[in-house]
């Protein structure tokens, strides 16, 4: 009995771990679908992109993961600006964002995979750090570093977006463009500048967590494609575009994941993602908490 | 310092479908003009070009802010409302989903309103107690007329010197009508703003005008130089009702 | 042309695309042409829900997996003829594109496509776990020496695809011009007016998505055969998802040639590419294009070619 | 005799803004009303939950002796409810002739009993598009049409739906003198053919001389129902448009 009440007490911890570090890998669709509408499913693709880099200057220079993601950040803010200046023209300008918007987004997904197996091939990578290995101990509890300082990196980045998109002129504006445009304008500001901003803050968000990703696990070019669902189901079961309500989903599918992977083993886990936002889907669309 | 507005002879149109045709205005320093008529005459459409929203085929719409005069046709919307040129929209456009705060600081967006963020707050505030009761809650779940005032207020938040409004009285019950009309008497008076407001509520309107002109069918069909002609109820019948 | 002259001209040409091939004699050509023709298959399928009334499936891996793997769990139980797995495939397929659009086809189409992608993911994870079929190791499906009368397998599979082919061709065609086709029509172009003229929206879409489907799952019903030994990640290989996107926004959308363009185009690329360069190159090659002509050429080859005769008769 | 179109306690909100208020209306087969009232007073918002378009949360629309409360659109217009769009919202994608084909061969030929072979609706189209004076361009597309065209093609596309009754909102915003005064004869005609009419519509010209009944809406509430000329005369409408 005893047994079984430490693997629960740890299967809890798991999850919420897992549960912070998805909140990171979110956040950036929470804001490009969530709250600009925009259906970027290549987001997984570019965390992957951020996984690669932090892995390079990991070994090349033996920068820590965390900080290179950081140095990168600017990097994947130019690409993320230059993306929707791309996706504003050709589609949404034009109105034609439902099909060929999100067949665009399915290429540079289907591009950014394609070119990681040319030049990484498919073996699998993994970074190094002193977090990477030691565990915390407090009782039977057990918090392997390895899923404790992404979820905290994950956590402080939520927090910071949160109070950004709260508490500033633009982030105010970011919350208002997919409201109204119009009524955008009609504060002085220019609603493609603001989404432009909007979008390039949620790719720059995919280099933090493609960090956090290659810290807690090895990974290999085709890994993305299992947060797709993850991704969408906590995006959509968070109700679209609400931080905190992303942030409960996110530590709900981590909880779900863990005790799934514990009690019927792991390779089960991807499955449950599925699930969620299927069920979502049909008996919830607006999300637990709806807007 | 003068502050106007002057539309000369334009012609707008949505596609085939003509909606103004040789229309003159103007809301001189200080006055508060009211354009009258019914729906569908082209009120909100002349809003709309001032603002940018509709270009105008014809003719030319020139602002004068604090003494210097500015032509707006070919400026986007948001620099027009960054001139300090500030519409109140038909049907309002809050930001549902956003707090009344939220709301009332959008408004405050242009860098110009932002050095008076405060003053400004504590005016709206103080001018419209309900949204001080409620100022965290969803603007999407207030009432029509608490709308209709943070509607005014995010306006006031913009710090403009020109201030258009477009049907302030739009699905308000009447004796909410003549309390918003009041706000805005009140708010042209303490912030000494020209006034440039759409109504079809003619009574109500030429209530705090000083002027208004009345648009039929995109037409100017009268002008009325003063509050006292307007005051010709049958005249303003017969364009109304078409009796 | 009559739905039924259309079908003896296909089956004409069909038969001299098989009498071609015979004549050169070279295994080759059957393997490629299989492939090819397979592309042909899957574009006018994902084109039938996704060009006809715009709603985006990701999933059409699953699909097709489905398909093969429904061939596999036959074999492993009772070894059945091709065509009929290819039937059973079919309606396997069918059936739970119906039940994906039941759940997701009221809302906005971003849902869909989404919860399409996140099908493929869900479908392997149980194909894993799924000994019986193989899981992750995969399953080896001993494809025949040989067949009556045609004597090459080869031959008999490319015969059965060339077939699959041109019913799914003479289908696209027949639903664009029936009450069907305006019916997917009305849906892409406003739904909501499509409702006010008495469309019924989501019993169309749930037909559409179920014939898409049925057709994915038919074309991978023999693939097992083809290949010998199918795993998970073959199936599921996103070289399907992609290409079955990319011909037909290449080719061009609004009516069945497109796909058909496409997918001629872009497999014969693909074959030659594979063969001279490499098949990762080529797969990069399919997403760069797919990329390019929906910035660039949103009305595909067929598009552009219609532009060209247009300006021309002017 | 029951009416046709009978809307009891029909209420819908937004947020907390309240779109209707308990409408109540009652329409016998063969009239033709005009809906009227200010900008927001719920005109368009009653349409949809008339419609389907919109759910209703209180209240109870029944047509033709049916319950439509939970009914699709799409079945609501099977059952002879037809509408034009405040904004005309043509298929985009298809010639003149086969918008109106449409609702012919998904509403029309749904009914028992019916079923128009090809020629039949070929000759449906050809005198449809001559009603509305259409007919030399029904094989342009939506895209070639001017507004006016559009807004008549909308009203076509109604009308082929074959329906017991048609909502017309707001058919002739913009439209010039002759333009209205030809639509409001055209509508008069289909009124004379038997079916029943509603008019939503500002230019009040037109809406007195098609209409039979006028109802006026006022922030979400109806505050007028009668005779045109009586209704306009009474003070409280008065008030809506002059204001008090």
């Amino acid at each position: 009995m005893d047994i079984s009440y430490d693997l629960f007490i740890n299967a809890v911890i798991a999850g919420l771990l897992l549960g912070g570090f998805y909140a990171a890998v979110t956040i950036g669709v929470s804001i490009s679908f969530g709250i600009l509408d925009i259906v970027n499913i290549a987001h997984p693709a570019f965390i992957i992109l951020g996984s690669y880099i932090a892995y390079i200057l990991n070994t090349t220079f033996g920068l820590d993961p965390i900080l290179a993601s950081l140095i990168v950040l600017p990097l994947f803010y130019a690409l993320g600006s230059a993306i929707y200046q791309v996706y504003y023209q050709s589609f949404e300008r034009r109105g034609q964002e439902a099909l060929r918007g999100l067949a665009f987004f399915f290429g540079l997904l289907f591009i950014t995979e394609v070119l990681l197996i040319l030049v990484f091939g498919v073996d699998y990578r993994y970074v190094e750090a002193a977090y990477i290995g030691p565990s915390l101990r407090l009782g039977v509890m057990d918090f392997p570093l390895r899923m404790l300082v992404p979820c905290l990196v994950s956590l402080a980045l939520f927090g910071a977006l949160h109070v950004y998109l709260s508490r500033t002129f633009i982030g105010r504006a970011i919350a208002a463009v997919s409201q109204d445009q119009l009524a955008l304008q009609l504060m002085a500001a220019d609603p493609i500048r603001i989404k432009r901003i909007a979008f390039a803050m949620s790719i720059a968000t995919a280099s933090i967590a493609g960090a956090l990703l290659i810290v807690i696990q090895p990974i290999e070019p085709s890994v993305g494609r299992e947060y797709i669902g993850r991704v969408f189901a906590i995006c959509v079961l968070g109700g679209l575009g609400s931080l905190p309500g992303t942030l409960v989903a996110a530590m709900l599918l981590g909880l779900f994941e863990s005790f799934t992977s514990t009690f019927y083993g792991p390779s089960w886990a991807p499955a449950v993602s599925f699930g969620f936002l299927l069920l979502t889907l049909a008996f919830r669309p607006a999300g637990l908490f709806g807007r | 310092m003068a502050n106007s507005i002057r539309i000369e002879n334009i012609d707008a149109a949505y596609g085939a479908v003509r909606v103004l045709e040789d229309v003159s205005l103007t809301a001189s320093d200080g006055e508060t003009v009211a354009l009258l008529g019914t729906n569908g005459n082209g009120k909100s459409t002349v809003m709309k070009c001032i603002m940018g929203i509709v270009r105008p085929s014809a003719g030319r719409i020139v602002a004068e802010i604090d003494g210097v005069s500015h032509d707006l046709i070919g400026r986007s919307t948001e620099q027009i409302v960054d001139l300090g040129i500030a519409l109140v929209p038909e049907g309002r456009r809050l930001f549902p989903r956003q707090t009344v705060e939220e709301n009332l600081l959008l408004g405050a967006f242009r860098p110009k309103a932002r050095e008076q963020i405060k003053k400004n707050l504590a005016f709206c505030y103080e001018a419209f107690p309900r949204l001080a009761e409620r100022r965290s809650q969803l603007a999407g779940s207030m009432s029509g007329g608490e709308q209709q005032m943070l509607a005014l207020g995010r306006a006031i938040m913009t710090a403009p010197r020109i201030l258009l409004i477009d049907e302030p009285s739009v699905g308000l019950a009447p004796v909410l009508v003549s309390r918003t009309i009041d706000k805005i008497k009140e708010l042209k008076e303490v912030y000494q703003l020209t006034v440039l407001m759409a109504e079809q509520n003619f009574t109500q309107a030429i209530r705090i005008a000083d002027r208004g002109y009345v648009i039929v069918h995109g037409k100017i069909a009268f002008d009325g130089r003063s509050a006292a002609e307007l005051n010709n109820n049958d005249l303003i019948r017969k364009f109304y009702l078409g009796l | 042309m009559s739905t039924f002259k259309f079908s003896l001209v296909l089956l004409a040409v069909g038969a001299l695309v098989f009498a071609a091939a015979r004549y050169v004699g070279n295994d080759y050509v059957f393997f490629a042409g299989y492939t090819v023709l397979q592309f042909i298959v899957l574009a006018t399928a994902w084109n039938i829900l996704g060009g006809y009334t715009g709603y985006v499936n990701f999933g059409s891996a699953a699909f097709f997996a489905v398909g093969a793997y429904t061939t596999v769990f036959f074999h492993n139980l009772y070894p059945l003829p091709i065509p009929l797995l290819v039937v059973i495939a079919g309606i396997v397929a069918g059936v739970i594109g119906i039940g994906m659009g039941y759940l997701t086809l009221r809302l906005r189409g971003a849902f869909f496509a989404i919860a399409t992608l996140a099908l493929a993911v869900v479908l392997q994870t149980l194909v894993v776990n799924w000994d019986f079929v193989g899981g992750s190791r995969g399953a080896y499906v001993i494809r025949p020496e040989s067949v009556p009368i045609l004597g090459n397998y080869i031959n008999y599979l490319f015969l059965v695809m060339l077939l699959l082919t041109i019913i799914a061709l003479v289908v696209a065609r027949t639903i664009e011009r029936s009450q069907l086709g305006y019916g997917f029509a009305t849906i892409r172009d406003d739904e909501q007016a499509a409702e006010a003229s008495g469309v019924p929206t989501l019993k169309l879409k749930l037909i559409a998505t179920a014939i898409s489907g049925a057709f994915m799952g038919m074309a991978g019903a023999p693939f097992p055969y083809y290949i010998g030994y199918l795993e998970p990640s073959s199936a599921f290989g996103l070289a399907y998802a992609v290409n079955s996107i990319a011909m037909p926004m290449i080719g061009g959308t609004t009516s069945w040639i497109g796909p058909l363009v496409g997918a001629l185009v872009l497999g014969i690329t693909q074959q030659v590419a594979t063969v001279t360069i490499s098949s990762a190159v080529n797969l990069l090659i399919v997403g760069v294009l797919l990329v390019v002509f929906v910035v660039v050429a949103p009305n595909g080859i067929v598009g552009l070619i219609q532009d060209r005769l247009r300006a021309r008769s002017k | 005799m029951t009416a046709l179109l009978e809307v009891t306690g029909v209420g819908k909100r937004f947020g907390g803004f309240v779109a209707l208020d308990g409408i109540n209306l009652s329409v016998p087969a063969g009239e033709r009303i005009g809906l009227i009232g200010p900008n927001g007073s719920g005109k368009s918002t009653l349409v949809n939950c008339i419609c389907g378009t919109l759910t209703n949360e209180v209240g109870q629309v029944t047509f033709d002796g049916k319950h439509l409360n939970g009914l699709s659109a799409h079945a609501r217009t099977h059952a002879g409810l037809a509408r034009s769009f405040q904004l005309p919202r043509p298929f985009a994608s298809m010639s003149v002739a086969d918008n109106l084909r449409v609702p012919l061969m998904f509403t029309v030929n749904a009914r028992p009993g019916t079923h128009l072979s090809a020629a039949e609706l070929d000759a449906r189209c050809a005198e449809l598009l001559t009603l509305v004076a259409l007919d030399h361009k029904a094989h342009r597309f939506p895209r070639d049409l001017t507004q006016v065209e559009m807004r008549k093609l909308e009203l076509a596309r109604a009308m082929a739906a074959d329906p017991k009754l048609l909502i017309a909102d707001e058919a002739m915003a913009g439209l010039s003198n002759s333009e209205v005064t030809d639509i409001v004869a055209l509508l008069i005609r289909l009124n004379e053919r038997g079916i029943t009419i509603i008019l939503i519509e500002h230019i009040m010209r037109a809406v007195m001389s098609f209409s039979q009944r006028l109802v006026v809406l006022v922030s979400g509430k109806k505050i007028a129902d009668g005779k045109p000329e009586d209704v306009i005369r009474e003070p409280e409408v008065e008030r809506a448009y002059l204001g008090q």
